[in-house]
């Protein structure tokens, strides 16, 4: 039943359709990207579809989700998996009917795909540690904040954070996790200082939490670096107003754009690259401005 | 007066036994009117394929509500399913990929890990005598979770061997074998729980554990079992999800125990215990698959979808309330 | 029924104390085959603790057990059942949520084959069926869910799950407490073939009249001792009744007369929903109403519906001759009415809170004080009073209304009621499980209320007293009210003619439901 | 004999009223267990600083609890506190950020959205007999985070007013407000359910539903009341939160009610109704905090953490289960 209707919607030409499943829609970050997803396709005439499940750990119902959209025959999918290995039995299904698929944000080791846009989630980690090492001396005690254990994108931000900053000669401290929650975040800071007060630098998987730790530093009146993940307006407000000290933004909403962008490729037969980078904004007071002129105009 | 009327609506044998059934599977009416609005709403949802895909979506959830049944029906809880089913596949994954040992071993290790956690929760409830299972199911829940992240250092494992993913993943023609699967389990506990001593004993532990402690019911023993099933299934659920998505992370199974428990709930089983059904439980289960699956096929946005689920949820059990109500007005 | 020789049970020194209160202090019984050894005692004695402690639901601080002259330890129901003791106790252990033949069997369902083979239900029911025929009861209840039953019939389930043990010591915890007439004279039949065929029984009951026909011997029990233990034949029951409370009584039935006065309460044209013919009666000042009817007559449905716990299809209530609108058991007390109910267990009591908490939970609006809190001292004081007027044992208000034996706990309901100054008082089996001693007490209060102006009107199964105490019987069969009977005229004859529904009642149901 | 010398053993007076204080705060024990170790294992937990750091953490948790505590006192359940947390606090920072109007009229709207939830909680339940409170808070629970996520498209909503910020980010002297804010609404509830009709019917509902409705109390009306006030609390736990972190987002809150519950009954509450004190929920709340708040202290691992989590629930429970075996052995 369902392939007859794929072969309907491609013959029908000039309106393809294009699905988006993403980790979440539960989160700036992932409206970022969907909102590039849904410029792109408005812009370049594609129908777009972009759905994912409420939160970032229903890893199976993105399975599911993914599992629907194919079965309802777009021109291509492209998706961002939660759990890399676990969207690659359907997205095999779904390459036998040639439709192409192609990966956003994260990664997954799927022979068929057509592309992998994003950032590595390891060098987005990298960066804020470097940026936080460049602003403190060596030796400063630092702490790292992840997100929920187990949640791969989290977990690889905390890692590459840890060796930049291990290599730059910080004093790791603490490592704990904030589960990717404002108040968590905060609470684990305040008794994190409790037992290292002199920390001079945090960096934090995502800008949520950053905002948090931010907050109870901020209480206690020291001046600790706090470095943040994702680049959403409210941690890049909080860096204009002198807050955060910076964030790392992997540009979700080129991701979302470039995907849709791509698929359409793909559609159409053109070559498409295999990897391509949708590159990393270090946003700190200098850039910040701009960053935030940009955000607010794309989450309208 | 009345009641003549009624007399005279009321025709013998097949209407009867039809009331009957519904009198049984009360959220069945539920699942229909879903079903019929879906169908209107989507020309994709009342297709083999789509019809397969929530055999498929449902199976997990189907296993853990399955397990999820027993402690219920004996007034219990059992929150830990999810962890149970995490450090289940985790322990499989270790064995047969990480070391590369047999898949029959994976498997064997998979179920037992499950039932050994299950066994873990009811000796705690009953050997401590901790005043309900959902401390001592809380506390596995973080235990299992924890050491689930330690051994794998919160690293997925991926590659099973096909043996392993066979029950998740293959099909006998357009029929997953996991839908197969589900149905098989459930007619074992069908006959389980209604034609078995310790079947019957669940039931009456839910319904007076005193009284069922003074028939001469071992009953520590058979919340043992209870619990040590309801385990076993969490590791069944855990294959067959492995076998879907071909890979196994710590994180699996989260919040879990949330849509096991409404499917039996929905299914019409009581949280005072004694009441509930095997098949009851399936439709509940269902009914939570085929909405997701009907969301998502008329894109219904993450945040609606939520609002919607919590809607149908409510409205699913109280089209059973007045059901109930109804019939026992005739 | 002949002693037969040789003992069966033999109990020596049998110490069993709950915290600080030392319950059993030293008792010895001796249970013969094929007795029937009645244990009797005031609420509280011990006597369910005793036999609690044969069944291996409690453990004893001290003493032995002697089993056919071996000397054993019942550690669990399991051993007891072992043994060949089957036990009714005293509180209803069943399974609501269970069908009646599996009530029966439970713990020993019978099964197709090995041990690990299957449930044999339809064998189950046959033999289910059987039992209950024993028992004269209706075969086909046993595949009724055991909930649905009222509550003497489930006390018949759990007699009828006792005797397809195969026994060889039946020991019955007043077992007749709610049973009405006939369902007893079912019940003496089958002792009688029990005890032929050399089954003992041991029976706690605080019906004398009961004791007098069934049992062999008794023994007697006082504040943790064993008094005594006499045969029934030889002696009198005012002896008895003197060994266990200490002192002689007066009357069993201290039946007061008083000036009938005007109409105070009326029903009239009370439909409940499911029966077949509304029912009308009124009760004037200074007369006790007794309604008496077998089990299953409806007269507890009656009750729920007057009280506007139960929904009712139609029907007035009058007070004083004023119309009243009850809706709800809120309603119910707002208009001055109290309901003592039947089953002191599931409708009574919160039985994990403290004697005062129940006390005082019907009419908490009276313990308010100006802050509108709730005046605790007040409800603890008034509850004190009650606790020691009602003689509740022991009379520690703070102790959790789970702990009291169960005659204490049905004066504690009763206390809850006295305490919301109602002015029209139902009480549904009021005396359910009291020994005599209270039973005066509660009749007297009776008297008492009658006297202060309120209206009494008394649902029993127990025909003697219903005879001893009313002014008007009114009997129910199947839903409606089958005789008006002036005390003069109640006799046991014409009230259980009325009550089982003679040939011409058995046809009014038909022309009741074509002509409504 | 034996009773002679029991008798001598026990001095009357004032030990034996601290005996009569835990017997009815059990989890006191198992709350100064874990004081006293921790102070042994890191010297920086037993100081005024970091106690103060425990009051404030612990006063979301703490609040969500007490409310929590009433619908566990009925028997019932109430898993929506998590989401309606969320959309009080999103519709309060709608209201007193994006529109910019007052924020007292913000604070109103954040209790009053709260309290509009656990009404409708209260009604779903009663009104619509769902059989029980697990159904109706769980479709609360979905609608109320749909809600949230719609309203905001999932935007936080940051930079509220001072005064919204008071409750949940000022002292006076060392002592965080938010903490004596606890304090404060654990003595109204403690005379609420002690000393007020209502919350005496509450207890007398979870003790026997059908007996106290035979006694007259209306137990509909009480039920709607009860969750009502659940919701509330978890509006003024939500302004609590907003004041911490200084902002709103539609996540807040996420599966905070395992927390609340695990409170409760750690405090010695029973899921069978009827069993709860006010200040026993304090001390379960007051358990997590501190367990949370040492482990991050001691730096242990994440995945450690849960598994300790879970040990020390179980832990603090089973020493109560331990110290009534033996107060009834006495
Ligand atoms: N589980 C218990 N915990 C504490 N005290 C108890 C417990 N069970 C019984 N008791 C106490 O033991 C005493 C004897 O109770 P028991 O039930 O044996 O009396 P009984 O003779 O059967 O009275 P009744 O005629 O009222 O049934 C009572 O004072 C009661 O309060
Ligand atoms: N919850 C119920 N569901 C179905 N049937 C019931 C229920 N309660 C009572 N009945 C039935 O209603 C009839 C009347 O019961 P009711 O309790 O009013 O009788 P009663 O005269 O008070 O007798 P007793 O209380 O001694 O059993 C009985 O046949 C009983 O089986
Ligand atoms: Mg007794
Ligand atoms: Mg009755």
């Amino acid at each position: 039943g369902c392939s007859d209707s794929g072969e309907a919607d491609s013959g029908s030409g000039g309106n393809e359709s294009v699905s988006v499943v993403l980790k979440t829609l539960s989160s700036p970050y992932w409206k970022y990207v969907e909102a590039g997803a849904l410029a792109a396709g408005e812009e370049l005439g594609v129908d777009v579809t972009v759905v994912g499940p409420s939160a970032e750990s229903q890893v199976i119902e993105q399975v599911n989700m993914l599992e629907d959209q194919v079965s309802q025959s777009p021109g291509a999918i492209v998706v961002s998996p939660s759990q890399p290995d676990t969207v690659v039995p359907v997205l095999e299904q779904a390459a036998q009917t040639d439709l192409p698929v192609l990966l956003i944000d994260s990664d997954a080791e799927f022979e068929g795909k057509t592309t992998f846009i994003g950032t590595e989630n390891f060098t987005a980690g990298q960066e804020g540690g470097k940026l936080l090492a460049s602003m403190l001396q060596k030796g400063d005690k630092v702490a790292l904040i992840a997100g929920a254990l187990g949640n791969p994108a989290t977990d690889d931000r905390i890692k590459g954070a840890k060796e930049a900053l291990e290599e730059a000669g910080m004093d790791v401290v603490a490592e704990q996790p904030g589960d990717s929650d404002k108040t968590k975040a905060m609470s684990v800071m305040e008794n994190i200082m409790e037992k290292d007060g002199d920390v001079k630098g945090v960096f934090a998987a995502t800008d949520d939490m950053a905002l948090g730790v931010l907050r109870a530093v901020e209480a206690k009146g020291m001046d600790t670096k706090v470095i943040g993940t994702d680049g959403t307006e409210e941690a890049v407000e909080s860096i204009l107003g002198g807050g955060l000290a910076g964030t790392i933004a992997q540009s979700p909403y080129n991701m979302g754009y470039q995907g849709v962008e791509n698929a359409l490729k793909a559609i159409n037969g053109e070559t498409v690259e295999e990897r391509i980078d949708s590159g990393i904004d270090i946003i700190t007071e200098e850039n910040a401005q701009e960053q935030l002129d940009f955000v607010k105009s794309i989450s309208k | 007066m009345s009641e003549a009327v009624i007399e005279k609506e009321k025709p013998v044998g097949e209407k009867k036994s039809f009331k009957h059934f519904l009198g049984k599977f009360g959220a069945l009416i539920g699942l229909i009117i879903l079903t019929v609005v879906l169908t209107f709403l989507s020309d994709k949802f009342l297709t083999v394929n789509n019809l397969m895909n929530i055999a498929r979506q449902s199976s997990i959830n189907a296993l853990l509500a399955i397990g999820m049944l027993l402690p219920i029906l004996t007034a219990g809880i059992d929150l830990s399913v999810g962890s149970i089913l995490a450090i289940s596949i985790m322990t499989m994954g270790i064995v047969s990929v990480n070391m590369g040992m047999s898949p029959v071993l994976g498997i064997i290790v998979c179920l037992a890990v499950g039932a050994a956690f299950g066994l873990l929760n009811g000796l705690l409830l009953t050997k401590l005598r901790l005043p309900h299972p959902f401390i001592s199911t809380l506390g596995t829940m973080n235990i299992a979770r924890g050491i689930a992240l330690i051994i794998t250092a919160a690293a997925p494992i991926a590659g099973f061997p096909y043996l392993i993913q066979f029950l998740g993943r293959e099909f006998v023609g357009p029929i997953p074998v996991s839908f197969l699967l589900v149905i098989g389990v459930y007619i074992v506990f069908h006959i389980f729980l209604t034609r078995t001593q310790t079947g019957r004993y669940i039931y009456a532990i839910g319904g007076n554990k005193e009284a069922a402690h003074l028939s001469g019911i071992n009953v520590d023993r058979v919340l043992i079992i209870v619990y040590t099933i309801s385990g076993l299934m969490a590791g069944l659920a855990g294959l067959v999800m492995v076998g879907r998505v071909n890979s196994a992370f710590p994180l699996a199974g989260l919040s879990y125990e949330l849509d096991a428990i409404a499917a039996v709930i929905i299914g019409g089983a009581s949280f005072f215990g004694g009441v509930g059904t095997v098949w009851g439980t399936l439709i509940g289960a269902m009914i939570i698959a085929v909405l997701r699956n009907g969301l998502n096929l008329l894109n219904v946005s993450a945040d609606f979808q939520m609002a919607v689920i919590g809607i149908v949820i409510i409205a699913a059990v109280y089209v059973d309330v007045l059901r109930q109500r109804n019939s026992k007005k005739n | 029924m002949a002693v037969h020789a040789g003992s069966l049970l033999e109990l020596k020194g049998i110490k069993k104390s709950f915290n600080q209160n030392h319950v059993l202090k030293g008792i010895d019984l001796e249970v013969t085959a094929g007795e029937v050894h009645v244990l009797l005692g005031e609420n509280g004695a011990g006597k369910s603790t005793l036999i609690k402690i044969m069944t291996g639901a409690y453990q004893k601080d001290a003493g032995e057990v002697y089993w056919e002259g071996k000397q054993v330890q019942v550690n669990n129901p399991v051993d007891a059942m072992n043994l060949g003791i089957a036990t009714i106790y005293q509180e209803l252990n069943v399974i609501p949520e269970l069908k009646v033949y599996e009530n029966i069997f439970l713990g020993r369902e019978i099964k197709k084959g090995g041990k690990m083979s299957m449930i044999d239900h339809k064998k189950m029911k046959k033999e289910a069926e059987r039992a209950l025929g024993m028992l004269g009861q209706d075969p086909k209840i046993a595949d009724q869910i055991l909930g649905e039953l009222g509550i003497g019939q489930q006390q018949l389930v759990e007699i009828a799950k006792a005797l397809t043990l195969d026994a060889k010591l039946i020991i019955m915890d007043e077992p007749t407490a709610s049973l009405s007439g006939s369902e007893v004279e079912q019940l003496y039949d089958c002792v009688e073939q029990l005890t032929e065929r050399g089954i003992a029984i041991v029976f706690i009951s605080h019906r004398l009249d009961e004791i007098r026909r069934m049992g062999d011997r008794i023994t007697v029990l006082r504040d943790g001792y064993k008094i005594e233990t006499l045969p029934v034949k030889t002696t009198e029951t005012d002896h008895w009744i003197e060994l266990m409370v200490g002192r002689s009584l007066d009357e069993k039935y201290p039946k007061k007369s008083f000036e009938p006065g005007r109409e105070g309460f009326r029903v009239e044209n009370l439909k409940v929903a499911g029966t077949e013919a509304p029912v009308d009666f009124s009760i004037h000042y200074g007369e006790i109403v007794g309604i008496s009817g077998l089990v299953g007559a409806g007269r507890t449905e009656l009750a729920r519906a007057i009280f506007g716990a139960d929904k009712r299809e139609h029907g007035n209530l009058f007070i004083d001759g004023k119309q009243v609108k009850i809706k709800s058991p809120k309603d119910a007390i707002k208009a001055g009415m109290a309901f003592i109910t039947e089953d002191r267990k599931s409708e009574g009591l919160l039985l994990d809170q403290p004697l005062d908490f129940n006390i005082g939970l019907a009419n908490m609006k009276k313990f308010k004080n100006k802050s509108n809190l709730v005046n605790l001292k007040g409800i603890r004081d008034e509850a004190d009073n009650y606790v020691k007027e009602l003689k509740v044992r022991p009379s520690d208000i703070d102790l959790h209304a789970r702990k009291l034996s169960g005659g204490n706990q049905q004066k504690v309901v009763i206390a809850k009621w006295l305490c919301t100054n109602a002015k029209v008082f139902i009480f549904d089996e009021p005396t359910r499980g009291i020994d005599v001693g209270a039973k005066v007490e509660v009749y007297r209060l009776m008297n008492q209320l009658v006297d202060n102006g309120a209206i009494v009107l008394m649902i029993s199964s127990d025909l003697p007293e219903i005879l001893g105490m009313c002014d008007r019987v009114l009997v129910m069969s199947e839903g409606r009210i089958t005789a008006d009977l002036p005390r003069n005229e109640a006799t046991q004859e014409r009230i259980m003619k009325a009550a089982t529904g003679t040939a011409d009642a058995a046809e009014k149901p038909l022309i009741a439901a074509t002509g409504g």
